[in-house]
């Protein structure tokens, strides 16, 4: 088990082939857990045209790194990876992906669970769409934070 | 000299996503304080319940001290992932 | 969201970028969580050089497509791919690919990690390892049932 | 007539990976205390506790019927994924 973070913040599409076997390649670890979020088409009741990502650069990545060695230190894990997409973006494009590897498979799902829920409360990251209404105007909104993303984190705080 | 920035809808609230305050010292709600009275039209927004603040890159109270050379950051709830 | 289910039981390496490209491509869905199991190169103590796998066809595929359904009838998912090799194969081959969409973070990471605890202990799988021992002898052994693994599964019927 | 497979350690244990029974009527358990009887040096291996049945394909208990046509099969507890 080879203990090895990468964090990214980048402007350009994800590579979840690339990163995935950048990730897996040389870990020896038996288990790998990883997920994928991407720009969904339908939110809130309108149609959503585009979304765009800004971050608060410096604070993103410590805050990230963080979330790593929190995760580090509950469960044994071998390679760590969080790349998140910023500036704008299309329907379907990916915004996320996070990548654990593990001895453990358990280890592997909890923590990637943990650092997605963690990432969606803490990181700095803030999503606009532009959404077009009935009549066919656009228009930009910033999205609102989600209660439900809140009460996720609480469950690790009980443990 | 503190730097203060602004993030998301806050920055365009505001019209501007950073402000320099040449000689501050004091707490961080102080330094909210000095903000909104050098810009009325900043207090609705900069003291609305879910902004949260920075300093130095890491979440921050307004009892927290300021210093010289600081970093402060004031932004909505994050909505990444 | 469009439901669609893919099971694989193959001879050949999986294609864990091809699957995941056909498993997002035209989901819809904001959210995917994946497992990938790999071959450890070590194992209750012994070097593996190697290991092979076996399975019951026919049962396997019905109890994999058993466990998608109850998956199904648990979170509201998209599409779920399970591809599971057989044969032999060499330390680091990737062994198992769950992949599972849906519109919500946490219902893609539970059914991912339900499907995984279901084959684990349901899916008419046996592996078993060529070891050499320290005087560099080789040997074939039956991997035996884990405790941990039938565990792991208790949790599910408690919810 | 009903076929009866063997898997992973207990094909190996048996010598062998499917037998034919030719005419037989009875539950899941009869079956198998017709092979141990068939085969003396078999039931050491096929009465183990960890043993599974299966009945065309799903799971099984020695209280399930079997009837011609059917496919049964014997196995230790799975290790894949």
């Amino acid at each position: 088990m080879e203990a090895v973070d990468r964090i990214a913040v980048c402007e350009t599409p994800l590579d979840v082939a690339g990163e995935y076997a950048a990730l897996q390649g040389s870990s020896g670890d038996g288990a790998c857990a990883l997920f994928v979020g991407n720009v969904r088409d339908f939110n809130a009741g309108r149609d959503v045209c585009g979304l765009a990502l800004e971050h608060y650069p410096g604070m993103t990545e410590k805050s990230l790194q963080g979330i790593i060695s929190d995760a580090r230190s509950r469960w044994p894990l071998g390679r760590v990876t969080i790349v998140h997409r910023v500036g704008p973006m299309q329907i379907n494009d990916e915004i996320v992906f996070v990548g654990v590897t593990s001895p453990h498979r358990q280890a592997a799902f909890a923590a990637c669970q943990y650092i997605m829920d963690r990432l969606k409360t803490e990181a700095t990251f803030w999503k606009h769409e532009t959404i077009s209404d009935q009549s066919g105007n656009t228009l930009q909104r910033w999205i609102e934070a989600r209660a439900s993303d809140a009460a996720e984190m609480e469950k690790w705080s009980a443990g | 000299m503190v730097k203060v920035l602004f993030f998301a809808r806050l920055r365009q609230q505001l019209g501007r996503e950073e402000t320099i305050l040449a000689d501050f010292s004091g707490s961080l709600g102080d330094l909210r304080e000095t903000l909104c009275e050098q810009h009325p039209d900043w207090r609705p927004h900069l003291q609305r319940e879910d902004i949260r603040m920075a300093l130095n890159h890491a979440l921050a109270n307004t009892g927290d001290r300021v210093r010289a050379g600081d970093e402060v950051a004031f932004f909505p709830p994050v909505t990444g992932g």
